[in-house]
């Protein structure tokens, strides 16, 4: 009996603490967490990992990035021009696929050639949308030596480089 | 509403009788329209400020977008659910899970009609008025069970089951809480109940303070009620980690909302009973003595009674934003093994109350020693 | 008019015609839940006629706790019979009256 | 009294139309678009496996029982109620024998472990013990663990 | 204890079966034959001194090269605060082996996911189904020499 | 189809009225509770405190009745993908999909050497809005939500098309 | 139609169930309420990272362990990394060690914390689940600051973490440190030690410590059996040995050793643990290298180790040989929640639907891990 | 009012009536046993209103209370506890049909003229009155012993009925011991030999 009492007290008195400790949340708004997303942005912090970008220009179509890649997000193909450097011609970061691990950035023997941008807010309607082409487009080339990097080719270059 | 309707009979030059049956039900269908407004406003307001609770509760913020503050938050919910497609699984009972929700969103709104609002607004007084309500909540388990079995899924049929288990079970300590009050003013007319609270210095009439029996059978009352109308820590029955949705978990669309207006419905009319019963209903607390014109002590009184619903209503999903839930074992050894048990003793206590102190409330004994 | 004169012999007649439909399933039915439900539309029938018995002729309010009484046996009634036929169910697997060779002994 | 009753008539009459003209209104703009999946019962993803019908518990019928007797027992002390007060002692003697009678069945059922719900059904000696609350909560966590 | 203890101690007992002591793995390896295995694990938990409470991993090995399919496991004892590994060597054509279920209860999946991904059968397993993958794959994708699929239901792999 | 549906005439009431439709769709984006991996913890963080989705009116419900988008948080397998088909299926029109990381775009991680995973979950769904990203970030998802949400407001459901 | 199949239901508990954790399935056989069997079926997320490790490189794989145990992904990343080291013979620095066993800490913290939320959440109780993120936030803020990414970090690389921590990350830790403790004892009062929580928890599911080895059940689980086993303890790595910290073990405090409540409570004290350790290990940080001189391509000798770490949920072990390749011959991951979801079939027999859920919760399992 | 009240009444009786007679025949008639039980739903229902229109609130709201709160939830749990999919008709045969048909109209037949045939005696027609109380005191008074007697006949029952379900469940607790595969040994063996 005396059991009986007790359990009801112990309940009574762990749900009223419970109760003590929502209470307080309840009725002081200051407590709010929330950051109220589009009006409120937060910076995210150096070194985030949001887009990939590439300056293209200072590319040398190494492709160590392509290579490193776990998942083949990105799609190169250069060319070499009239001065013999290659250029990529086509540089495509499939971001649909792309898992922002960082890999490429830190293979990438360039400064500041590929990096992340703090950007990560680009959601599509469509697949094709997410595909970022930063490519050349056509080089005028000067030997018609051309590297695919794509799939089955690129794995052999892997291969051969290691 | 008898007395509106009365009056303007009166008042009236015709003396046809087809003229007047047509006023009165005219009159009573457009009262019927005005509470299921307001109800049914009340029922949107209500997943609203569930929403908005649980949001301060959760150190959030809770719908915020919809219109100002998120106010208008219901009405999308409610013309999107309108907009869903409705389904009818194949191998459900077509019929029953037809009618259920109309059962349960009637049996709920029904709830309404003998509330008294304030001195003078109220639909219908009825001399059962308890026990009607009662009575008539009794009626949801039916349907939930006509739902839950129309739907031919597990997990609706465990929430039945479930559901019905549980209403039942506590209707017993809700009914014996109830008379532990109800011996006191002897009447189970809820204008009665509230007429017999009045006066007394602001609260002291109540019926929770009348004794401390009342006192514990208001408790009791409220516990049960939670339980009666599925809700955290009793929310067994739709258990959303266990059970999926419970009953209503084939529901779609505007179906599923009658189940979901009729639990809030229902959370209304279960507070109103304790407010009534229990809290004086519309008695305004320390200045109700003063006087004041009539309309202002009709609004006042409407506004203090419904003061007291919200209330308890936050005091609800206060509790369901904090507590875990029972399991269904425990929630029987709950209702049986304690409320049960407390609610019988406390109602032969109070009554032994009532005969040894002559209907005498705590407050009167004071004011008497005081007095003396 | 037809309308304005409910007496006690329409309620008498509905309370026939509810009996009389109880007894219909009584015999027809042979499931044992279902002969109960005729049982109680039976009993219901002879409810309406306390209470109407109550209203037209007695002067007190005997047909309506006799009403009361009677709802209380038929809860009571219930609880029992059911208990049985479940129990019976669940040993035999089968509520069919004809088939209840057990009940016979 | 008829006009009070009457409008509760009334609200279940609006309740039913207010519920059935809904509906209406939502056939006229929900779309539809069944298929055979869309129609078939979920079940967290699953081919349902077999009918949702089955035949649960019989626990749940139990306490049904015991809460008809109860709602019954409840029933009478309705009108017991209004005339405690004025009838005085004597209708509380009819009321705790009443209560009493039914106490004695309660008991009843309380000890025959009817309120339980059997928790298991092969190793049922296991988990009988209750649970022992071990006082109030400590104050610090950390400082017990080890 | 020492790997190398323990491998004395199941010589001992075993004799021929216990086939070799490796000792560059980590832990140390102890090959035993094929046959011999649910009794060896048998004793190395219910052995004196041994005490190997509890599987900490089964792995099956395709050693395609060798034409040899090498079921590993790795014993732990909680009690003795030692490791060990034991090995076994299958037929990679046809690989069977004992199960260890009845050894360590916990087995039983480890078993069934060998089975699904390298189809070494165990024989005496209680359920020996697919685990990880649907009951109408084809294939055991572990294998060295496992081709991808190119269709499952209706889509594309 | 529904009784009502694409019939009216294209005036100002009835696009008025379908652009009030809309805007109680989109603002009542109940989503079903479903996710299978590293994503679907985002997605919780997302309905959780810091982000709360709830302010745009977007909760959770257990059951696909009651869900109007389904966030397909995580890797969908080949064994999973007949499950997905399923949900999507039992949840009633107008529904709507997010596909949420790299995974339920395209296989992501998983695209090149997973012999299991499903690769992208438009396979077997149609999809409405790709949320990129590994997982993605909350914010992220909310943006996705807001695309999907103008994307709603360009709907005719009333109006003849 | 056999008699047991009319006796008994089966339904199916997800892939798609809320409190499955993911996309666990199990079949359920019941009688009403009450368990009598339990069918795990995984292989909902097999994502063959098995098959992927050997077809990518050594560094390729990191990302992968990432997707390994997302809760836990630092800590993923430790083991991989260290067993790579131990094949290769690599002598972390200092301080990368230190940084390594923060964020394996911060991680562990951050995992208990989602474990506590969801295990919450399936008891019925919702806002400590938000607390617990709230508080994930946190430390997501302060991944974020040191990696770049909130769930998926790829920090911990083979011979160091992927670059040093940024300036600022020491403070804003230290306040999250200080800011934790009071948020534990906000868990307690709320729910660790609420009746209704205990009573649905004590008692329910013990494990034994025979059960425990048998099933090589690991982690919080098996020290809540009440065996002190934690190999940052037994088999220090990093710098384990140097710190002080309890190793917390389950009494039974509430019912059984080795229950529910044991195995929920665990998580509690281990996240107080692990708050002690980074404080210390921010004491210790010292400056120097944040990773050693490793080549870019990695050419293990052949051989084969087995490795393991303590995880937040058991010991995850990576069993690799290598063939002197790029790429790994063959890579067995030994999850800690495979083990652990084993032995459910075994616990949850003559249960209730709603003790099957807390055994699932309570078990803390993560199905990616599982399925792999 | 007068006119229009009994009017009204006579609406209410109308409608009250169908419903009874309406649902009635469905519980009678329906061949899935779920949905008679439901039907009985409508027709304890009507019978409730018709209390109501008789005056007696009490027993009306007694009557949705014990009967549909209480008394049918005892009989939908009982059907679905014994409800079997595989159930064939729950019909007799034609003969039993037929018979059962014929004595139904009998009866109603008799009790029809038997109705009219009486003079009933009038005593007025009473104006509705609380009827709550007055049976409370009825009960205290005149009404004591019966009273009494029917919390015994409750407890009576409810034991009685508790009993014969719990040697069901004892049989299932020891049969239970065969473990989860679950083949009740007891279960499911007619007893016919
Ligand atoms: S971040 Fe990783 S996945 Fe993305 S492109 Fe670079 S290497 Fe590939
Ligand atoms: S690694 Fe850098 S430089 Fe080389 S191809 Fe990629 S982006 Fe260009
Ligand atoms: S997209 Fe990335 S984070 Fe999302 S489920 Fe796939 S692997 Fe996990």
């Amino acid at each position: 009996m005396a059991g009986y009492f007790k359990k009801m007290y112990h309940s009574i008195s762990t749900v009223l603490t419970g109760l003590g400790v929502t209470i307080k949340y309840g009725i002081n708004p200051k407590t709010e967490v929330t950051q109220q997303y589009p009006e409120v942005k937060r910076e995210p912090p150096d070194g985030f990992r949001g887009k990939l970008f590439v300056d293209i220009n200072i590319c040398t179509g190494c492709t160590a990035c392509a290579r490193i890649c776990p998942v083949d997000a990105i799609t190169l193909k250069t060319v070499r021009d009239e001065n013999k450097k290659l250029r990529p011609v086509l540089f495509d970061i499939d971001n649909a696929r792309c898992i922002y691990c960082g890999l490429c950035v830190e293979a990438c023997p360039v400064d500041n050639c590929l990096y992340f941008e703090k950007k990560y807010e680009f959601s599509a309607y469509s697949k094709q949308d997410l595909i970022s082409h930063f490519g050349l487009g056509e080089v005028k080339p000067a030997e018609s030596k051309t590297e695919d990097k794509k799939t089955e080719a690129e794995k052999e270059g892997k291969e051969a480089a290691q | 509403m008898t007395e509106l309707i009365n009056r303007i009979l009166t008042g009236m030059s015709t003396t046809m009788p087809l003229t007047r049956l047509l006023i009165t039900i005219l009159i009573m269908v457009v009262s019927t329209a005005i509470v299921l407004a307001v109800s049914l406003l009340y029922e949107g307001f209500a997943t609203y400020a569930e929403r908005k609770v649980a949001g301060d509760i959760q150190a959030r913020i809770g719908p915020n977008r919809v219109g100002p503050y998120g106010l208008l938050q219901f009405v999308a919910d409610g013309v999107k659910l309108l907009l869903k497609e409705d389904i009818i699984p194949f191998y459900a009972d077509r019929w029953l899970f037809i009618i259920a929700p109309y059962i349960v969103f009637t049996v709920s709104f029904a709830a309404f009609v003998p509330l008294s609002y304030s001195d003078h607004v109220s639909i219908a007084n009825l001399n059962v008025g308890v026990l009607y309500m009662i009575a008539i909540s009794s009626v949801v388990s039916m349907a939930i069970l006509m739902g839950a079995w129309g739907s031919n899924n597990k997990w609706s049929l465990f929430g039945g089951m479930r559901a019905v288990a549980q209403i039942v079970s506590y209707e017993i300590p809700i009914v014996l809480s109830l008379l532990a009050a109800i011996i006191i003013p002897a009447s189970l007319n809820l204008r009665d109940i509230i007429a017999y609270q009045s006066g007394g210095l602001g609260i002291f009439r109540w019926l929770v303070f009348n004794n401390p029996f009342t006192l514990i059978a208001f408790f009791v009352y409220f516990i049960a009620a939670i339980a009666e109308v599925n809700r955290t820590p009793f929310d067994i029955p739709e258990a959303e980690s266990e059970i999926v949705a419970g009953y209503h978990t084939e529901y779609t669309g505007m179906r599923f909302a009658f189940f979901f207006m009729a639990e809030y419905g229902d959370m209304f009319v279960v507070s109103a009973i304790a407010a009534t019963l229990f809290l004086g209903g519309w008695q305004i607390p320390f200045i109700g003595g003063i006087p004041m014109p009539v309309w202002l002590r009709e609004v006042l009184q409407i506004g203090v009674f419904f003061t007291k619903v919200f209330l308890l209503i936050y005091v609800m999903m206060w509790i369901r934003w904090t507590l875990p839930r029972l399991r269904v074992d425990q929630l029987m050894e709950l209702c049986w093994k304690y409320l049960t048990p407390i609610a019988l003793f406390n109602l032969i206590g109070a009554s032994v109350w009532v005969l040894l102190l002559h209907d005498k409330g705590v407050y009167d004994i004071i004011a008497r020693v005081f007095t003396r | 008019m037809l309308l304005s004169t409910i007496t006690l012999s329409d309620y008498l007649v509905l309370s026939g015609l509810l009996f009389s439909i109880g007894v219909f399933g009584v015999l027809t039915r042979k499931n044992a839940i279902a002969v109960l439900m005729g049982i109680e539309l039976m009993l219901n029938a002879a409810n309406i006629n306390l209470v109407a018995f109550s209203k037209f002729i007695d002067t007190g309010l005997n047909g309506q706790i006799f009403a009361l009484f009677s709802i209380v046996i038929a809860a009571a009634e219930v609880a029992v019979a059911l208990a049985i036929v479940i129990s019976i169910y669940k040993t035999t697997r089968t509520i069919d009256l004809d088939k209840e060779d057990t009940l016979k002994g | 009294m008829m006009i009070d009753f009457s409008s509760v008539f009334m609200f279940l009459a609006v309740g039913v139309i207010f519920v059935a003209v809904t509906m209406l209104l939502a056939r006229l703009i929900r779309p539809a678009d069944p298929n055979v999946v869309k129609m078939s019962n979920y079940e967290c993803g699953e081919d349902p496996i077999g009918s949702g019908w089955f035949t649960f518990n019989v626990r749940f019928y139990i306490i049904a029982l015991i809460f008809v007797i109860f709602d019954v027992e409840a029933v009478f002390l309705f009108p017991w109620a209004l005339v405690f007060k004025s009838i005085g002692w004597i209708a509380f003697w009819d009321m705790l024998v009443f209560i009493v009678i039914l106490l004695v069945g309660f008991a009843y059922v309380w000890n025959m472990g009817d309120l339980d719900w059997i928790k298991d059904l092969d190793n049922l000696k296991e988990n009988e013990e209750d649970t022992v609350i071990s006082g109030t909560m400590p104050n610090t966590t950390s400082g017990q663990v080890h | 204890m020492e790997p190398k203890k323990i491998y004395g101690i199941l010589s001992e007992k075993f004799g021929g079966k216990i086939k070799q002591f490796i000792e560059s793995t980590l832990p140390p390896s102890v090959l035993v034959e094929t046959g011999a295995i649910a009794d060896v694990c048998r004793f190395l938990k219910e052995g004196d001194g041994l005490d190997f409470t509890s599987l900490m991993c089964l792995s099956g090995v395709d050693l395609k090269e060798q034409g040899k399919m090498a079921v590993v496991y790795h014993l732990h004892s909680m009690k003795q605060k030692h490791k060990i590994t034991i090995k076994v060597e299958l037929d990679r054509n046809n690989p069977h082996v004992q199960t260890v279920e009845q050894v360590w209860p916990g087995a039983n999946w480890y078993e069934r996911e060998a089975y699904d991904l390298l189809g070494i059968v165990f024989d005496g397993h209680s359920d020996l189904r697919r685990i990880l993958l649907p009951e109408d794959w084809e294939g055991h994708p572990l294998r060295k020499d496992y081709v991808y699929p190119k269709r499952y239901h209706t889509w594309d792999v | 189809m529904g009784v009502l549906e694409d019939k009216l005439p294209d005036n100002i009431l009835f696009t008025n009225v379908d652009k009030f439709l809309n805007w109680s769709r989109k603002n009542s984006l109940w989503y079903m509770l479903f996710a299978t991996a590293c994503c679907g913890i985002e997605l919780m963080q997302t309905g959780a405190a810091r982000y709360d989705l709830d302010r745009f009116g977007a909760i959770f419900r257990a059951t696909p009745r009651q869900s109007d988008l389904m966030i397909v948080a995580g890797t969908i397998t080949h064994m999973m993908a007949d499950r997905v088909k399923r949900l999507y299926d039992q949840m009633p029109s107008p529904k709507y999909v997010i596909a949420m990381g790299s995974c339920a775009n395209t296989g992501g991680p998983f695209y090149k050497d997973s012999y299991s995973v499903l690769k992208g979950v438009d396979k077997v769904i149609p999809v409405d809005v790709y949320v990129p990203g590994c997982p993605p970030k909350p914010e992220a998802l909310i943006e996705g939500i807001m695309k999907l949400q103008k994307k709603i407001m360009e709907e005719k459901n009333l109006v003849k098309k | 139609m056999t008699k047991a199949d009319e006796k008994f239901m089966q339904v199916n508990m997800g892939p798609q169930h809320p409190s499955t954790h993911g996309v666990l399935r199990l079949l359920v056989t019941t009688d009403g309420e009450v368990l009598s069997g339990v069918k795990p079926y995984i292989g909902y997320l097999h994502r063959a990272l098995e098959k992927i490790a050997e077809r990518v490189t050594y560094p390729q794989f990191t990302p992968f362990t990432d997707r390994l145990d997302y809760l836990a992904s630092m800590n993923c990343n430790l083991a991989y990394a260290m067993t790579v080291e131990k094949l290769l013979n690599i002598e972390v620095p200092r301080r990368a060690q230190i940084l390594r066993v923060i964020m394996a800490e911060l991680n562990r913290i951050s995992s208990h914390l989602i474990a506590f939320g969801s295990f919450s959440s399936d008891m019925g109780a919702f806002t400590p689940f938000l607390f617990g993120i709230r508080e994930r936030e946190f430390i997501n803020d302060l991944f974020e600051i040191a990696c770049g990414a909130r769930l998926t970090y790829n920090y911990i690389r083979i011979g160091g973490v992927s670059k040093d921590i940024p300036g600022g990350f020491i403070e804003k830790t230290r306040e999250f440190l200080d800011y934790f403790p009071a948020k534990i004892k906000e868990y307690n009062e709320l729910l660790s030690y609420n009746a209704i929580f205990i009573k649905r928890l004590a008692n329910i599911a013990v494990i034994s410590p025979d059960d425990a080895f048998d099933y090589g059940i690991t982690g919080p689980n098996l020290r809540a059996s009440g065996i002190k086993w934690d190999l940052r303890r037994e088999e220090p790595y990093l710098i384990y040995n140097e710190l002080d910290f309890d190793v917390p073990v389950g009494k039974g405090e509430m019912g059984k050793t080795g229950d529910a409540w044991d195995r929920y409570m665990m998580r509690i004290y281990e996240m107080e643990q692990s708050a002690k350790i980074v404080r210390q290990c921010l004491d210790l940080l010292a400056p120097g290298d944040y990773t050693a001189k490793v080549s870019k391509v990695l050419k293990p000798p052949a051989g084969e180790v087995y490795v393991r770490a303590e995880n937040p949920r058991g010991e995850l072990g990576f069993y690799l040989i290598s063939d002197g390749s790029t790429k790994p011959y063959r890579l067995k991951i030994r999850a800690p929640s495979f083990a652990n979801l084993s032995i459910i079939p075994k616990l949850a027999r003559g249960v209730m639907i709603a003790d099957l859920i807390a055994i699932i919760g309570s078990m803390d399992i993560i199905l990616p891990e599982i399925d792999r | 009012m007068s006119v229009n009240s009994y009017t009204v009444q006579a609406v209410f009786f109308y409608i009250f009536a169908a419903l009874i007679v309406g649902s009635a025949l469905l519980v009678v008639l329906l061949r899935n046993i779920v949905r008679s039980a439901f039907a009985l739903f409508f027709t304890l229902f009507g019978v409730a209103g018709i209390y109501i229109l008789l005056g007696a609130d009490f027993v009306g709201v007694t009557q949705v209370l014990i009967y549909i709160g209480g008394v049918l939830i005892l009989i939908v749990f009982g059907v679905m506890l014994t409800h079997n999919v595989y159930s064939v008709d729950i019909f007799n045969k034609l003969g039993t049909l037929v018979m059962g048909t014929v004595s139904a109209i009998v009866t109603f037949t008799m009790i029809y003229y038997a109705i009219k045939q009486v003079p009933w005696l009038y005593i007025g027609y009473k104006a509705n009155a609380p009827t709550t109380g007055p049976i409370g005191r009825e009960l205290m008074t005149s009404y004591l012993l019966p009273f009494e007697l029917a919390s015994v006949l409750l407890v009576l029952a409810m034991i009685g009925a508790a009993y014969l379900i719990r040697s069901e469940v004892k049989v299932k607790k020891a049969a239970g011991n065969g473990g989860p595969s679950g083949e009740r040994p007891a279960d499911g063996i007619r007893k016919e030999d």
